[in-house]
């Protein structure tokens, strides 16, 4: 009984709880006696019956169709044909052999699987650990970041320092210089090659640095350092050097050296290791 | 420098599985540098569909050098891995693989009905395993092993079913045509006789001995296999 | 199960070098395993002092079968590497997945910052900015375009951040002094923090006040700095 119990948990449907019996009468799917098969069939679903199991609607069909074959062997000869000619040559038995020979192989095709799963378990991929020259520095990095990305950012930290602050009016004021901005222009067309006409303003941080950048543009295009295309309608403008133009040094004062006072503070951070000396400051000052 | 032993270092260096296009992707990149050289330069020129061949003899080399590793070709992507009997050494000094629980044997049953015969349709799937296959599909749709892959030419035109890249790796397999035994099952099942089956009369076993000739592929395959 | 074989898989899958010591570790826990089985038990009784014949027989291995790679011990520890020829293609694989993700705002920020009023403090920077920028400065230096150029002359000695030639290649500057001119950045004061608990008022502003004269102009500051 116990033995049943077992059984029929594992049964994953009528096709399986039959290839289970035929293999107990160890023959051959073809050669397996239906008659005797149907029969067992029934004798198992009568012992879940028994032991009160729930038995799938599946079983119950297959029951059915073993009890109609069964059947169909117990009648006379001419009987049997005059069934088969009204079902057009559809042998229930065929067609349960067919099933249970396909059904088989796909059984046997998931035992497969499952020992390819459960080696895949025991496979690792080798994962080197990166080779020495991974340093970036090795590595000459394709900018995927350009100087207008720095310039805007420059800009953001101006404006959240203005909002912080509320001060430094004068910060805010345009300090865009045409030239600079020919400068500027120069650089990244003879980094890139060419450049977006809508780029060179994406990142523009206000009117005056717009209005700044533009003449610049038209001030290189009338020196005819640089030429404007537009591939397609309604496009974007593409700018790029002219052909055979030297590079004219565009010399922008150099206004580099503030006269406003830095008044950077050390304050402490996480960088100060050590205690506060008031005597060291001082001797830092001198 | 042969073709095969760039990739070769290549796939050992490599921090995770390359694909033929990948390589050939590398190939070109390293011919771009600076300071490439000639030999380096020569093989960008090598296209995709020749390193296939040279990577299957790699492998082979592999396995016949027969030491700890292989190089395997994973749903298309090549990758050197360790021997599975040198698993419980491995996993001491890697850790426990991260993979989802193991398939239930509905799950497995199902599963190998759809790598086989894809494309099919759920109703189709029911007809061999001869049982619903409504929470299993969910199992397996959730693990991402197989999905829907289009809509069968018939009433209602119901979902049809494949396998995913994701099958692949989960089982190691190279390919669909890497299945085991892929040749017999893939075969078209087995059609009913062309004429009405005559019975020898009062015996029941008759019926099948005839069919087994009538239906040559299905009865050789498993012939002999006594279950 | 031979010992060398063992040891080839585990160097195989290894992340970094393993010295003996380390290996004779993994075969220990993998013979702690639940399921160990008796083969992984039985190494586990191997002396460290028995593993490094293992691994010089598995190195002369490796240097016969002459393949792209060989297993070598770089002080102590062993590693499989690639030979040495292989390093253009190599060096293409490791560009092609490493190239680097664009730099967030964050970073562009402190970049620009750094840029501009190098060399500087951390604190400073923080000070600009406005928000701590620990990770941000983790990832500048990771991706080698800040570094540390000295200390400031201040409590504590704080370490002064620059730029790298890495950074200027990255921008394509020939140099700071190509920096977009920006002097309102230059110029924005850096006020010590609000409250310092732990620094003298009056002390706290007299080492900035000397610094000032370092950090005027950023382009030169950087070669003097050195501490």
């Amino acid at each position: 009984m116990a033995e049943y119990k077992v059984q029929f948990e594992v049964f994953e449907g009528p096709l399986d709880l039959l290839l289970y019996l035929i293999k107990k009468e160890e023959v051959d799917i073809y050669e397996v006696n239906l008659t005797k098969l149907a029969t067992q069939f029934i004798e198992y679903i009568d012992t879940m019956r028994l032991l009160d199991l729930e038995i799938a609607g599946e079983f119950l069909v297959m029951a059915a169709t073993l009890m109609y074959i069964k059947s169909r062997e117990l009648l006379p000869v001419e009987q049997q044909a005059q069934v088969e000619g009204e079902e057009e040559g559809e042998d229930p038995r065929w067609e349960l052999i067919r099933q249970l020979v396909e059904y088989k192989k796909f059984k046997d095709a998931a035992a497969q699987l499952q020992a390819l799963e459960s080696r895949q378990e025991h496979v690792f991929p080798r994962i080197p650990g990166k080779p020495d020259f991974a340093e970036p520095a090795a590595e000459p990095v394709k900018p995927d970041v350009s100087i207008f990305d720095l310039l805007n950012a420059v800009n953001s930290v101006l404006k959240r320092f203005e909002q912080r602050e509320g001060q430094a009016r004068e910060i805010f004021e345009d300090k865009w210089s045409v030239s600079e901005k020919i400068e500027s222009v120069l650089k990244v067309i003879g980094e890139r090659g060419s450049v977006k006409f809508s780029d060179l303003f994406e990142n523009a941080a206000s009117r005056g640095e717009v209005v700044c950048t533009f003449l610049a543009l038209l001030e290189l295009i009338r020196l005819k350092q640089l030429v404007c295309a537009q591939p397609e309608a309604f496009g974007d403008i593409e700018i790029s050097r002219a052909v055979a133009a030297e590079p004219e040094t565009v010399t922008n004062e150099d206004e580099k050296t503030s006269n406003i006072e830095h008044r950077t503070s050390n304050a402490e951070g996480e960088d100060v290791d050590g205690p506060q000396s008031g005597a060291e400051l001082k001797e830092n000052a001198q | 420098m042969e073709l095969k032993f760039v990739l070769e270092s290549l796939l050992f260096s490599a921090q995770k599985p390359l694909s033929a296009k990948e390589l050939r992707e590398v190939l070109v990149n390293a011919a771009d540098a600076e300071d490439a050289e000639a030999t380096v330069k020569s093989l960008a020129k090598i296209k995709e569909a020749e390193l296939t061949p040279a990577l299957e003899e790699l492998a082979r080399d592999h396995e016949s050098a027969a030491r700890t590793y292989r190089l395997v070709c994973v749903a298309g992507s090549w990758q050197f891995v360790t021997q599975p009997e040198y698993g419980p050494w491995v996993r001491a000094l890697v850790g426990v693989k991260a993979r989802p629980p193991r398939l239930s044997q509905p799950a497995l049953e199902t599963l190998a009905i759809i790598a086989y015969r894809q494309p099919l349709t759920r109703a189709e799937i029911e007809q061999i395993r001869g049982v619903s296959v409504d929470g299993v599909m969910q199992t397996l749709t959730e693990r991402g092993l197989v999905e829907s892959v289009g809509r069968a030419e018939a009433v209602g035109r119901p979902q049809t079913y494949g396998t995913t890249p994701m099958f692949l790796e989960y089982f190691g397999l190279r390919g669909l045509e890497d299945l085991p035994a892929a040749d017999e099952l893939r075969r078209i099942p087995a059609e009913k006789p062309p004429a009405p089956v005559t019975v020898d009369p009062g015996l029941a076993t008759a019926a099948p001995e005839e069919l087994k000739t009538q239906t040559e592929t299905p009865a050789q395959t498993t012939e002999g296999e006594k279950s």
